[in-house]
């Protein structure tokens, strides 16, 4: 496994290099992941983009740095300490100088000269590139395809001044091989035939091949991706994009598409979700499908737009006034993130309920790898209980709300000859006319929120890897799943039985297979990026929080890494049983 | 071809005895039968308010939205199934004060749908505060010394956000007002209706009377050129809005028909194909 | 104690006729509570106005009734059934028919033939009141009396008119007196100052006394009544009302008239509340003062916008995207409501923070006798940590953020020399400037958080009423802690040793005092109108639900009634004992 | 007297090398010195985008909102303290997306406050989509084929929603919009200035160099009425709102002048004191 690195300042084109190595490596067969730091402006200001490779799945960052190529004194400052002996890739263009006590060989390459001297000081990063493949021994050719497939549009110059540049690099770093006391040779990958996508990337796809044809949304960081893919893709399958005046109208717009019997969607974060409160209350209430996909990020109100958080749980859960029954799923991976992209509006459509995919950023925009198999086309679509035609004699008024073994109705869509009702957020009788009749409103309400439960026939709420009778299981969602994994190989390879648990629907909360799934776990560690242990108040009013859980929570913007969650459990083991014994 | 008996519900009304909104439901449920519409194939968003109870009234496909969330609402329903007729309904408070933002970028969006505004400039249902287009000096429980901001205007607001068609009507003239639903209805794109409606509750100013003395009929007048903006404007600007009439029409394209590549069937019956190359050409980005 | 109640078409005089008989009663010194139930609609539609009037505090409704005075047959089938023995006064020009089994006796009067000969058939309702003095025993005088006072304005002929009126129905009731089977005579009062007014009058009167100058509203059911009477008052004490054009400008202006120092408001109910979510995570991140009420109301979506509920309390806590500090405090009296009415924005300056009161329906609208000693001015303002100057070397920028002992931090009114600053919902340094720092951000988050903790040495959060070692304690929220209280008395009567507790502050939850003050009750029942069990959540929250604890929901848009309540409680007892002898 | 100086602040800005937005901060803050405003007694309420980030580069009592929302914030500071002097900043997105309906209030409701938009026809911040503002068929994130909606002409909405002090500035015209933000300032009531303020790393069609070649200075026709509504609706129509300069100003009160017996003096620093024989007074309604 190696962990590269670049950094400077933003706008300087660091996300496109950080995309080539990691496209490059994907395609040779490497597993990749991509985590990237940014401040929310758009030129200057510190950035990285760090890039891991290996030969076994990764999706979470780590600390280590082998090697960091830095674009600025900066990076080297903010960056360096990151490296335990490895390569700082600098460009001679700053006088770069190594800070003492840095454990760490820097090798200056007359970058921006280099570029100059290609005719544009725009290929400082190909050279960058170029040299980092030879760094890492990834062969230029791999990099020469990648630049032709990715600037193949813009025309064969563009192409070749790329290629050039890559050469360059790739050369310089080739002569000064032989000064360097590190070096990298990686296993050669097992061919396979891999894609790299982000979290939004995989949930849009899965939207599409799940039959959305419509997304209604407002931009925000990290959630615009969503929008911006699908109005890529729509044209060719028909679907529409519309960016709308304000959340409010987005959520709005898309109930009132489910209404009329289309998949759509909106996406936001957290200031977004806030606003489609009420809203989202409305398609309960009307018993309305609507998908939204809530990329969290660093909260309170306008909070730390670009940094990760897992903190409006609570808020998707018990946001909206009054009590309107709400789905919550929580994919983990990239994986999940497809398959919930598009069963999202298999659940909507049959519990005929406005459904969440709760993602966070760290799971939202950073690349990995994931098998092409995986995002297949097509996937199962199901629409629920749908009336399509009424006999003859359909005098009768269509009873929309009808009360029904399972608590869900029939609806027709609109279009539909006899099928006629009134769909309101008011207080309704099974005909949809208003009622405020006491026996009813009790009724009714039974209804919503009981039709939801049987979720858990249809979808395992809490998935579990390990060991069934572990030392500790770490529980998380979101991307902090993926890193509680990372941390239990790390624990394990530590003598530790450790265990995995994550949630796949957080609400309705999956009450009998969560206490089944950790009944046989000595210690729990619940891993949040929240600060008032969310998910852990949540186990607490299903009342299955006993003495045998801990909480580990971070809420400074900055994602878990797998080995400062194994060291914490490690101690709390540890501790634990100075305690017991 | 459904009969006005096709469009009644068994529900009987809510609203006060002698208020407007008695019309312009009838005048409604007349342009409907006028256009050749279907309950079945017509879409009613109603708001929140005295007026946003009419979908109660009329048998259709209906969703009786939040408080001024129907011109949203109704987007997606088009968006959803373009073949559908659909109209949005709702108070003044509904439309020119929470609505108000959506409102605006409905104009310039100009998807094909009738936007008929029950105008009584005030607040019916929560028992008489000011509205949006209630009148300076309007005494009403917020204002109980008089409202002291200046009206919305809606139709002038209307002309200049870019609306293609802009009329108003008055609820107890009927055969006017259901002639302006249907050309409403006609039109191309979004069409506004505002619909004076006295609340016979909580507006004894503006009452019937009072209109009948003070509206002008523009459709009267021959001189009238409803194709120029600048000078709806400057009618409009003129007689402070008190006019009934097709104010400014203009032909025009609506949203739906200019969305790339967008599928003319509805989406509602969409089975969610994708062609495996269309699949396998998306996917190559992500190689 | 009587119950006395008029029932008719909406629109119809319903209302003023209830306000005067409750008006009359409480003068005469009676204790009196007025309970209504209205449609969401102006004109037309069943409507009736239940007054309890008797010489100890009433605070609930109750299921029978003494009295009914019909003005339609509907109101006889609807409401005839809480009549055990009374009387109904009926109006004859309907031509009343007493339906079989009904145990009451029925006696027409000809009111609006009486009314017409009066020359107005609006008189109708005078003279049902009149009859009602009459046969209450209350005496015609104070009738005249307030209705002297109440028309005044209105010139003397009016209450002359009114005055005819009430003789008239007197005088016709008195003839027939001697046909009644059942009389009252209530014990006379013991002389007291008392007014009548409902929990919206009375936290208006205490947002009045507290200092609040500002209220930023629009119109929502049953919140409305707040922002009406303060448009009325304010021009007195120079005050504003704003009528906003939506709930997110009405929050936003109020904290917006915060940060530059004014005590604001707004006042809301469900859908309100949802719109605002967004709004009061920026007042918690900038650490600005603004208080709000949520009236609740049945929900989800516009719900049952005139019918009673308690489900909005995980949304207030809960609601926003994010973590932030939410105070939230509930009062169930007219005498908390008064108290809550200031101390809200004591709350909200100490703690620099959004300050919910939460009432409810029931609790903001029906009428209750409260002490005038209670309604006191002037009432402590404390407007917590503000720098009014600087010294003269005032060249360090001023840190509106710093951290702090008690996690609260001075801060500054605009117009304060050397107090500049800048207040960002983004997170920020002490300095008020915007930092991603992520040790900065944990302590932010950390200071905000736990700011509000001390709020609990302050105010006592929960507040219990009977023996400290109960066999059952009732545990409400708003009306039905009032509610509660008199199903604790019925209990008591009954032999059982009930307690009442009810909560003063449920965000932050008091979690000590919650622990120790239910420490000694065997049962504990919690008394709830909504369909989840909120309180009931968050008492599990906190691992303080346990197997002593019981729920009793109702989300039928009633109110509880006391005797419902204390059958309940004395069941469960009843089968708990079952089960453990 | 504060000078320039005194209305910065240590922070360097955050904004693209070459960004509008550079010209609109150095101009506000020349105006702030012309009118004679102090730190202390400015108030600043900004909306989230690029623009918003102004308050963090001037030296003054500041409050950054959430998206959208400047104006109702900056209602509630002018009333808590009307010695203040209340600016809203903001971008075309903030303004006139989800902050429209605020807008069209604010306008009718006159209240002091000078708003500066700072309109570069795009999302800046969140990296290039659509605005409101946005030409048809310009080419963004979210319009990859072009937009297909008719642009919001903030101009004409102003003029014909009741506004009584509407200009257009340019952010490399310094001296004009500095003098414009001066009379918005001046003005008793609320003051719309648009500013144009390109985004040089988004929006590479309304550059500099096109709206140097297409603007046209209003403030040196001297034949312009701002004194017409009508008239001003007819110019901005004509010009599609390529002008700069004052387009129309009438007298008015402001708001806060016209509400019934309220304080004159800050709200701020009132004790709360209510004089016994009122508060008595008010309780008689409750016997
Ligand atoms: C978010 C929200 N705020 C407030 C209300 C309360 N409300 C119901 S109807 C209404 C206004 C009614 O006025 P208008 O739209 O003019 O309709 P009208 O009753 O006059 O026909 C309001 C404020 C609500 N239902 N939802
Ligand atoms: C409620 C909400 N929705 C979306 C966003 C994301 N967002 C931040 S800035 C912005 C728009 C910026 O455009 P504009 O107002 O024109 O400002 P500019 O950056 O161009 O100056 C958006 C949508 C947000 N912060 N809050
Ligand atoms: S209150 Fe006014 S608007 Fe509402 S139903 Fe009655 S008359 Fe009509
Ligand atoms: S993105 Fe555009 S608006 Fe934002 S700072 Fe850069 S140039 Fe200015
Ligand atoms: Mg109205
Ligand atoms: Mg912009």
């Amino acid at each position: 496994m190696i962990a590269w690195k670049i950094g400077g300042d933003q706008g300087e084109g660091i996300d496109s290099t950080g995309d080539i190595v990691i496209h490059v490596a994907n395609r040779l067969g490497y597993y990749v992941y991509g985590y990237k730091s940014f401040s929310s402006r758009i030129k200057g200001g510190h950035t990285h983009y760090k890039v891991r490779l290996g030969t076994h799945p990764i999706q979470a960052a780590t600390r280590h740095t082998d090697i960091l190529v830095a674009l600025n004194q900066e990076t080297i400052e903010l960056e360096g300490s990151e490296l335990q002996g490895g390569v700082i890739l600098a460009d001679s263009a700053f006088s770069p100088v190594l800070p003492p006590g840095l454990d760490a060989q820097l090798l200056a390459l007359p970058m921006t000269q280099m570029a100059k001297e290609l005719g544009s000081g725009l290929m400082r990063n190909m050279i960058a590139a170029g040299a980092s493949a030879a760094l890492m021994g990834l062969g230029i050719q791999p990099f020469y395809d990648y630049v032709a497939k990715r600037f193949g549009t813009k025309g064969a110059e563009v192409v070749k001044a790329n290629q050039m540049a890559l050469q360059r690099g790739y050369q310089a770093l080739s002569e000064s091989a032989h000064t360097l006391k590190t070096t990298w040779t990686l296993t050669p990958p097992i061919p396979a035939d891999r894609l790299v996508m982000t979290g939004n990337d995989a949930v849009a796809l899965g939207a599409l091949a799940g039959g959305c044809r419509l997304m209604c949304g407002y931009p925000i960081t990290p959630a615009t991706d969503i929008m911006e893919s699908l109005v890529k893709w729509f044209p060719s399958v028909g679907g529409a994009v519309v960016q709308m005046e304000d959340e409010l109208g987005s959520i709005t717009a898309a109930i009132g598409a489910g209404f009329a019997g289309a998949r759509a969607m909106t996406a936001t974060s957290g200031p977004g979700l806030s606003l489609m409160q009420e809203a989202i209350g409305l398609a309960a209430m009307t018993e309305t499908p609507v998908v939204i996909v809530d990329t969290q990020r660093g909260g309170p109100s306008t909070g730390m737009p670009t940094k990760q958080e897992q903190s409006d749980l609570l808020a998707m859960i018990y946001g909206g006034h009054g009590e309107a029954p709400r789905i919550v799923i929580t994919p983990s991976s990239l994986e999940e993130s497809f398959e919930d992209g598009y069963e999202a509006f298999n659940l909507a459509e049959i519990y005929q309920t406005p459904v969440f995919i709760a993602t966070d950023l760290s799971l939202a925009l950073w690349q990995q790898s994931i098998e092409r198999s995986y995002v297949q086309n097509p996937v199962p679509i199901e629409r629920g209980k749908i009336v399509k035609t009424f006999g003859s004699n359909t005098s009768e008024p269509f009873q929309r709300y009808a009360f029904t073994a399972d608590n869900i109705s029939p609806r027709t869509l609109p279009g539909t000859p006899g099928g006629q009702y009134l769909a309101t957020g008011v207080e309704h009788a099974p005909s949809g006319k208003v009622s405020e009749a006491p026996e009813n409103r009790a009724r009714m309400m039974d209804k919503r929120l009981h039709k939801i439960q049987s979720i858990h026939s249809r979808r395992q709420g809490f998935l579990v890897q390990g060991p069934a009778n572990a030392d500790l299981m770490l529980i998380g969602i979101g991307s902090t799943a993926a890193v509680n994994r990372e941390a239990a190989q790390l624990l394990q390879q530590s003598g530790i039985a450790a265990a995995v648990g994550w949630f796949r629907t957080i609400a309705p909360f999956p009450h009998e297979l969560f206490a089944s799934a950790t009944q046989g776990s000595l210690h729990i560690l619940v891993v949040e990026q929240n600060a008032t242990g969310q998910i852990a108040q949540l186990i607490q009013m299903q009342g299955l929080y006993d003495q045998r859980f801990a909480t580990l929570l971070k809420y400074d913007g900055v994602p878990f890494l797998p080995e400062d969650v194994a060291q914490y459990a490690q101690q709390l083991i540890a501790s634990s049983m100075e305690v017991t014994h | 071809m459904a009969t006005l008996q096709d469009f009644k519900t068994e529900e009987k009304s809510w609203w006060c005895p002698g208020c407007g909104d008695f019309g312009v439901l009838a005048a409604l449920q007349k342009a409907l039968v006028k256009v050749g519409a279907e309950p079945a194939t017509t879409a009613i968003i109603a708001g929140i308010g005295c007026s946003g109870k009419i979908g109660n009234y009329i048998n259709s496909y209906n969703i009786h939205v939040t408080h001024g969330r129907t011109l949203p609402a109704a987007l997606g329903v088009k968006l959803a199934n373009r073949t559908l007729r659909v109209l949005a309904v709702g108070g003044d408070g509904d439309a020119y004060a929470i609505g108000m933002g959506h409102f605006m970028h409905s104009l310039r969006r100009n998807a094909d749908i009738t936007y008929i505004v029950m105008d009584n400039h005030v607040y019916g249902l929560t028992k008489g505060q000011t509205s949006p287009t209630s009148e300076t000096g309007f005494h009403t429980k917020t204002s109980p010394q008089g409202s002291i901001e200046a009206p919305v205007h809606p139709l002038m607001l209307a002309v200049a956000g870019g609306a293609t068609f802009v009329a108003q009507g008055f609820s107890s003239w009927q055969p006017q007002l259901a002639d302006l639903i249907v050309r409403g209805m006609e039109h191309h794109g979004f069409s506004l209706i505002n619909v004076i409606s006295p609340c016979v509750t909580y507006n004894r100013v503006n009452s019937y009377d009072w209109y009948k003395k003070t509206l002008v009929n523009l459709d009267e007048d021959p001189t009238y050129d409803r194709s120029s903006r600048a000078r709806a404007l400057t009618r409009l600007e003129e007689t402070d809005e008190l006019v009934t009439g097709l104010i400014y029409q203009e032909a025009s394209t609506p949203y739906e028909e200019k969305i790339p590549g967008f599928l003319k069937t509805p989406l509602a019956h969409h089975d969610g194909h994708i062609a495996q190359e269309a699949w396998d050409a998306l996917l190559e980005q992500f190689e």
